[in-house]
């Protein structure tokens, strides 16, 4: 894997606009203006944006409830995303589904979803679609080390085994699932040891070390687009925030929390890979920062500006024709 | 044209679907039946009833896709699917089963288009098997469409014979909202549900009623195997002077409200036949939309004939006590035309 | 006696029968919290809106059991549980899941009584969340109780105050059969549900509705949240002289009939506030039992006001729209009584 | 393990008894008085018997819809069984269940299942009530090789592991989910290792032999009763018949299905064994053989000549009280 730097700076950029994404959020969510439930992304964008960027629109992915970071990496609209987040008419799903429904299917996104584990059956569904009609897409589901317990995703590995479909089951544990550790839910304690049994590679990887990721997804990728079948991917990865935005963490130690930032903080450790290997200066990186502030900056007044969706138009789109 | 079956009826409009649009594709346990048994035939099954026979060897492997048991899975592989341009018509092999899938639908396949605010579609069929009758017991036997009627952005249709189910079928193979087809295990087979069936293509709108007879005293809504029961009643009143209109709204979402509506204007009476639920049924939906809509219409009571709030027995003489049956149905008639419980007796006694 | 709110009284009743009975215990997802975290607190959340928190500490790991997200799984465990001699309280955390886990509801806990003869008992309750207003958009804000009340083998509880809250939940804990208790999310700290509780133990009988106002003219039924906005509608009504009894039926399952069509053969009109659905909903089941059994004394159409045949929607005004609002039920009102739209809309505007 | 010699015959007698009724059945099937759906277990008695016989009251087992065997072996009433097919009022279930959902939890039975896979989260209920109660008992759920890929079995066993409960599942591997094999829809074609992989002993075993069963299930019944948490057995074992009565078969070669009952027959098998082992003779296997023919024709009769249940008890029981 050589990435150029273009693609470096590109990667960099992603998942620092994530990052400045779900921090807005973070603090605008004390204003009261942010509807519903939101769980934030921040610490684990490493993922989403090595395995978003060697995706194109022709491949799809399901996310879950955590889902900014999914979208905002395989190439949903900013501002779009931020209005919908803000309940607005003009927000990529018309204010219609929030946080947990964000979805762009025409950007090959089948949405965040507030169903744990959903996601696998239906990328699954999308892997189907590519192989019977011969798209040459790939299907990626993300999910978290908790919805590794669900039933279902189970039953999705197991079929795209038996039908060798190009799907790739990226599971993020951040250690989590709401407030309980992996460790407890996890029986074997091994999500991708679990997961092999099923017949398929499995492996495991810093999800903190975005080239790790890259590389161990480039591999699956390019099974899954030879036709070889589906792959399965266990990210030890972290998560900044509490479960929800209010959740106060009890559970983790202040250790840990402190830590993770000073330590695992996978953009922070980007960023230094990229100075020390002379793939970017910290001006150039320095601007990319400035311009994701901004960039998010402009989306945040858009979304607090921008107009309700009006109630007359409540039922629209319950079907296309009724 | 010939009279088919509505097992055959049922077949053709997939075989014709098929043939139409590549995209369509089956999806379900053993709709084919036979991978990697010993040897012996593929498409050994065609589905536990035989519905889908033949598919198989007609379309290939990659468009009829048996698949492990596991419902939950598999429904949203072909919600998944709907969603990125196939047209999955999966089968879940029972109704009852809905409680193995259900999310897939309630949540997913129902929503998807409102919650991403009209951008994409989820051109699903579920095709599954409602019904009592054939002692299959409490698992077995359930028909749970009220269930799926009350999800909105779900479409339910419950068709009651060959004609319809050809048409209806083909409709929601086409449509592009998630539609629920719900067969009548009993109607498969029935000799008053074989009828005459177009070789050609043909669709039947959803939201439109059918009327089973026409009468003037007494409304009866009735849906699937109900329908035959109360056309039975209804032509063995018409020998009493007691003129009775069935009428089969065929899907119950969209309901077609304007016809039973116009119905009960006329009649002035209205017995609603459910299978589906002694409580929070599809029958309870039509009354309460007859009691708004329609009241000062009604002359009298609002009758509604479903099971009992239990579970389906196994036995025979009493799963055929659970199933409404038609001396529940011309009682229901008779007391919404006034007559005392002894006048009914005496008239059902004479029959 | 001190004020609770709805969300301390629930916990109380937990503590109150697990206290009474070492055979109850909790199962459910995040119910305690904090198991196998970094090293800080177990009881870290006491599910996720904090209701059976302090529980894990008073009761032990034994008792208060955290699970996988695996809700067929852990829903199963509890009706296996339930059958063999425990007495499982278990947590869907969101009532929208239940197609996460319907089946075990559905064609286990609900029939395994029947289907074995009357030989065995499944005294479960499972504890859910229900209801919209929290910008949670369409996976998470259902009401789903109309499923579960369609189903026999199954009693369905829906409290709308503290007091009740507590009452029913002992009861449900001590009854034999399974038991669907649905909480609604904005009662749970909703200033008009905190009210006076006693310390002591009590219980509140299923099937007996409760009057939240008394009234002449026009009888409101209405559960959960609904009473709330009912009371206030009725509450309004008065100052205008118009005799409103909102009846609070408080369990859908057994449903308490005999309350309801004694109401509407004194005041002759009827209007039932329904969050659940509009279509084949709770709601049409209580005007399907008033167009038959009530049918005489009935003086105007029967107003069912329920969200409409949509999903909830995600943007604080489409949500504010979608739930049933005190001046649709005041409109409903109103048109029981014969006003014209004009009329109702002078009448709404001079308030 | 030295099995006894009235163990032995108990064994013999068991497998022969739930033969006998499953052959009964399939004869009488044909004079279409007995109502529903009937799924035989002829070919796999072993696997039942050499469990349960092992079992007492306070164990529980949970069938599924091929539940006949299971329930005899676990100890329910001959007579109540037959009758109960033949939806009769004094059947064990008072015709209100029939094959489908026989049960007698006064005998530990939670029933036959017409849900593929249920049973092993409800087992796995069992398990925990004797866990909770200490009750000394152990929880067994039996499930079929289809029933492997159904999510929530994952599930059950997933808590099983984690809460380290006395659960056994026992997968019988009759080679086919209704018609269709198990390697098709086993992505890994390997249920033990795929369970294995969960945290717990797995094993497979030839369900044709009732030593090998009997040995292995005595291995993880040990382990459970010490507090040493579940495990899963996966029996190779051979169906005789159709899925259900009525099954044409289509999907099996006629050299199978002429093999299976002459080099597979669990019973054969046993009754050779016995013989050569000197534990039995001829005449002692013949007797019971003739005891079990009289006993099933016994039962027949009689549920011939019971009564139906009368339709105005028809609401009885669904409900303790309403
Ligand atoms: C079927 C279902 N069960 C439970 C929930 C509630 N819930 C939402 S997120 C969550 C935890 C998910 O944990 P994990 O998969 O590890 O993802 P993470 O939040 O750590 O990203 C739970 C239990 C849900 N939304 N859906
Ligand atoms: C949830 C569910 N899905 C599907 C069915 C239909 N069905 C009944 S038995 C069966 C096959 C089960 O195969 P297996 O588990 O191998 O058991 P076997 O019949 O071989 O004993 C199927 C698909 C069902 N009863 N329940
Ligand atoms: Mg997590
Ligand atoms: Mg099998």
């Amino acid at each position: 894997m050589a990435l150029k730097k273009e693609e470096l700076l590109e990667a960099y950029r992603r998942m620092r606009t994530i990052r400045e994404f779900e921090e807005n959020i973070h603090r605008e969510n004390t204003t009261g203006e942010i509807p519903g439930f939101l769980h934030l992304y921040c610490g684990q964008e490493a993922n989403a944006v090595a395995v978003c960027m060697q995706l194109d629109d022709t491949d799809y992915i399901a996310s879950n409830h955590r889902g900014h970071g999914h979208c905002l990496a395989k190439g949903a609209d900013v501002k779009g995303m931020m209005l919908e987040l803000y309940g607005k008419e003009d927000g990529l799903c018309h204010g219609r589904g929030g946080s947990m429904h964000i979805a762009d299917v025409s950007r090959g996104i089948l949405g965040a979803n507030g169903i744990v584990g959903a996601g696998a059956p239906l990328a699954t569904g999308a892997a189907l679609t590519a192989k019977t009609l011969g798209t040459g897409g790939v299907a990626v589901s993300f999910q978290g080390d908790g919805a590794s317990n669900e039933g279902y995703v189970f039953e999705a590995i197991n079929m795209a085994v038996m039908w060798q479909l190009p799907m790739i089951f990226y599971f993020e544990n951040n250690g989590y699932g709401e407030f309980t550790g992996h460790d407890y839910v996890v029986g074997s304690k091994d999500i991708a040891g679990r997961a092999a049994a099923f017949g398929l590679p499995a492996v495991r990887v810093d999800g903190t070390d975005f080239f790790e990721v890259y590389e161990a997804f480039g591999e699956a990728l390019k099974r899954a687009r030879a036709g070889k079948g589906p792959s399965v991917i266990e990210a030890q990865a972290v998560r900044f925030y509490g479960h929800f935005e209010g959740d106060p963490q009890a559970y983790r130690s202040t250790e840990e929390l402190e830590s993770v930032r000073e330590h695992k903080d996978c953009l922070k450790i980007l960023r230094q890979k990229l100075i020390k290997g002379k793939k970017a200066t910290t001006a150039e990186l320095d601007t990319i920062d400035q311009e994701a502030v901004e960039l998010i900056n402009a989306c945040r007044e858009a979304a607090k500006a921008a107009a309700f969706p009006d109630p007359a138009t409540l039922m629209n789109n319950t079907y296309v024709s009724y | 044209m010939a009279e088919m079956a509505m097992r055959a009826a049922i077949n053709s409009a997939l075989v014709q679907e098929m043939t139409r649009d590549d995209r369509v594709i089956l999806i379900g346990t053993d709709i084919a039946g036979g991978q990697m048994g010993s040897g012996g035939q593929e498409d050994a099954a065609g589905g536990v009833l035989g519905i889908t026979k033949g598919l198989l060897p007609r379309f290939g492997a990659a468009r009829v896709i048996d698949t492990p048991i596991a419902e939950m899975g598999y429904m949203g592989v072909a919600v998944g699917a709907a969603a990125t341009g196939l047209r999955p018509v999966a089968e879940l092999m029972f109704m009852d089963f809905i409680g193995c899938c259900g999310d897939m639908l309630l949540n997913q396949a129902a929503k998807i288009r409102y919650m991403f605010g009209g951008k994409s579609t989820c051109p699903l069929v579920m095709r599954t098997m409602i019904g009592a009758g054939a002692n299959a017991a409490a698992q077995h036997s359930q028909s749970l469409y009220h269930w799926m009627t009350a999800v909105p952005g779900l479409k339910v249709v419950v068709p009651s014979n060959a004609y319809d189910a050809k048409g209806l079928l083909a409709t929601a193979i086409r449509d592009d909202d998630p539609v629920i087809f719900c067969e009548h295990k009993a109607l498969y087979d029935l000799p008053s549900a074989k009828v005459e069936v177009p070789e050609d293509d043909y669709t039947i709108p959803f939201g439109e009623a059918n009327y089973v007879t026409e009468g003037s005293d007494v409304t009866v809504v009735a849906l699937g195997l109900m329908t035959h029961i109360a056309a039975g009643v209804a032509a063995a009143m018409a020998g009493k002077g007691i003129s009775v209109e069935v009428i089969d709204p065929r899907t119950t979402s969209p309901l077609d409200e304007e016809s039973i509506l116009e119905s009960v204007e006329s009649t002035g009476r209205l017995v609603v036949v459910d299978e589906s639920a002694a409580r929070c049924g599809f029958g309870h939906d039509v009354v309460a939309l007859v009691a708004d809509k329609a009241f000062h219409s009604l002359k009298a009571p609002v009758k509604l004939v479903t099971p009992p709030h239990c579970p389906t027995p196994f036995s025979p003489p009493l799963e055929q006590a659970w199933i409404p049956s038609g001396e529940r149905v011309a009682r229901a008639i008779l007391e919404t035309l006034g007559l005392d419980r002894a006048a009914i007796d005496a008239a059902l006694a004479a029959a």
